[in-house]
């Protein structure tokens, strides 16, 4: 039992580095604004309640979990929130971005136009 | 895991603090170079930031809100402000200001020099672990009640302090706030521009 | 090897990497959201070092930053007017 | 009046839980500053279905799962993609049409697609999202409009309760 609470520690807290690392890499890697603030959220998603999941089993059930996931809850419910005012002051400022496509009409046509890597 | 986590205590501690420290420093140059005035500010909160994590490593944790609050939060939101009324490029200065760097370098290395004088840092034996603090420490929850001795100090022992400091703080910002921010706030919908 | 030092490494370099886009923009937005992703990774790394250090009451901290950090945010977006923050620097 | 005692509820429960001093007088300074936030929301007329959406019952906590299987799916994919020596990403911005007729709903669905990596809400105009997706795995998933069932799913009740809400302001005015 204490045996697979420590792997399951181990497994969420290093988990939870790596896709902070790995939505850190795509935020230098990704070519603009756009796609950049898709891989901000790997770090605040995934990244983040892995790691507080794994303190969470540390810590045990009490208080301290209590707090824990109320951090999670927090990030959230707030990330997104910051990151749409972000995307939309940059779209409503002009910065470069792809023409607007209807949803509709793509439906089931996606795969058709332009292969992986363009764009 | 017990003995580990002793150990990640007595070594990672201080690495982190260094790495914060380094992080600090690189960012200090950086935003000294920048000539984007936004780009400066932005990186203010994030220095801001990253020293709020430093006090944090140094147990002042809550000196390391204040930072986080003021330095992140209402500094940035200031300096903003500001920049909104001028230009947000800083001009490129005619001559190269050697007088200037001299000073700031010569500052610098006074107040490192005044660092060797105090007493190291977690020393026991400090003047500040011998006088009032244990008293604070040990015997402020039987006698407040509280169990958060910050809580205790700031309410309790120096409360009229804390009074007055409100009060002072609170008057200046309704008084900045009627003095500035109707003003721009109608100069903003006289003219209809966002300039 | 502890399981919150490698949170910490973690952590840290995702850090380094936040502030690496902060120092190459291009452009004010870029900064922004590298700020905003420093401040989680604040978030995280007081909790993780609360942990490492024995004092899981940090917490408290983290989350008033959570919050603090979410309240900045916005105030910043409603305040700056970016378009001509956007220009200026692009002159640059 | 019912709407108050649920938020006092929550507060104070918020309250107890990060304390976790349980002495009468620590006890009565959150009762006293539930009291204190819950007389202030009430004075600001800020207490309505946005606030507190009680009239959605015990539905979040069946979306919520379903919200987290699928942030988790696309966090892997997105990761997938970041370390592609390739990086195949299609970036393009879509104009979807969704089916939530109040705020709270469509707060709920644009913060979803936002909090999914691998699409962010752009901009909400009435009844169309702009929805910038990173890979054309992502804009199918979102043009697929699961997420929009569960949603309008979600506010059932309260899109008739705002349908009926209209209708009465009209007759009235």
């Amino acid at each position: 039992m204490e045996l697979a609470r420590e792997i399951a520690v181990w497994a969420c807290i290093v988990g939870g580095s790596v896709f902070c690392v790995i939505g850190g890499i795509g935020l230098l890697r990704m070519p603009d604004f756009y796609t950049r603030s898709h891989a901000a959220s790997i770090t605040d998603t995934l990244g983040a309640t892995l790691i507080l999941v794994g303190l969470a089993l540390v810590a045990g059930p009490g208080l301290i979990a209590v707090k824990l996931f109320f951090v999670l809850f927090l990030i959230y419910v707030t990330s997104p929130t910051a990151a749409h005012a972000l995307v939309k002051a940059a779209y409503s400022s002009g910065l470069d971005a792809p023409d607007v496509e209807e949803g509709s009409r793509l439906k089931g046509h996606l795969s058709d136009d332009g292969g992986p890597g363009d764009g | 895991m017990t003995g580990d986590r002793v150990m990640g205590e007595s070594i990672m501690g201080p690495t982190v603090e260094i790495v914060l420290f380094v992080f600090m420093i690189g960012l200090a140059f950086y935003i000294a170079s920048l000539r984007s005035l936004f780009a400066a500010a932005m990186l203010f909160g994030i220095f801001s930031l990253l020293s709020a994590g430093a006090l944090t490593m140094m147990d002042a944790v809550d000196v390391a809100f204040t930072e986080a609050a003021v330095g992140a939060g209402i500094s940035t939101v200031l300096i903003l402000g500001a920049l909104g009324l001028t230009t947000s490029v800083e001009t490129r200065p005619i001559h190269h200001r050697f007088t200037a760097k001299l000073v700031v370098t010569a500052t610098g290395l006074m107040l490192a020099y005044g660092t060797l004088d105090m007493p190291a840092y977690g020393d026991p034996d400090a003047p500040i672990n011998k006088h009032v603090a244990p008293h604070y420490l040990y015997d402020s929850e039987t006698e407040i009640g509280i169990p958060n001795v910050v809580t205790s100090v700031l309410a309790s022992y120096r409360g009229y302090d804390t009074y007055g400091e409100t009060t002072v703080v609170l008057t200046a910002a309704v008084g900045a706030i009627l003095l500035l921010g109707g003003g721009v706030a109608r100069r903003r919908r006289e003219t209809g521009s966002s300039e | 090897m502890n399981v919150f030092v490698v949170g910490m490494i973690g952590v840290l370099t995702t850090m380094l990497l936040a502030l690496t886009r902060a120092f190459m923009g291009p452009t004010v937005f870029d900064r922004v959201l590298a700020a905003n992703m420093f401040g989680t990774k604040t978030v995280l790394l007081i909790a993780v070092s609360g942990f490492l250090t024995g004092r899981p009451e940090w917490l408290d901290l983290a989350l008033l930053y959570a919050l603090m950090n979410f309240i900045g945010m916005i105030a910043l977006l409603r305040f700056s007017k970016f378009q001509n923050l956007a220009s200026d620097e692009q002159a640059k | 009046m019912s709407r108050s005692l649920v938020l006092f509820a929550h507060l104070l429960i918020v309250w107890l839980l990060l304390s976790g001093h349980y002495d009468p007088t620590l006890i009565t300074y959150g009762v006293l500053s539930s009291i204190g936030v819950v007389a202030l929301v009430a004075h600001l007329g800020i207490l309505d279905d946005e606030a507190l959406p009680v009239h959605m019952g015990i539905r979040p906590f069946f979306y919520v799962p379903w919200l987290l299987k699928e942030v988790v799916l696309a966090n892997l994919a997105v990761a997938k993609v970041i370390l592609d020596p390739r990086l195949p990403i299609h970036p393009r911005i879509l104009r979807i049409r969704v089916g939530q007729k109040t705020h709270v709903g469509q707060v709920i669905h644009a913060n979803s697609i936002t909090l999914t990596p691998g699409t962010i809400t752009l901009d909400v105009r009435d009844g169309h999202f702009l929805v910038h997706a990173l890979t054309t795995d992502s804009a199918e998933g979102l043009l697929s409009g699961e997420m929009d069932r569960r949603v309008s799913h979600l506010e059932a009740n309260g899109a008739r309760r705002e349908a009926r809400r209209k209708s009465g302001q009209e007759g009235s005015a």
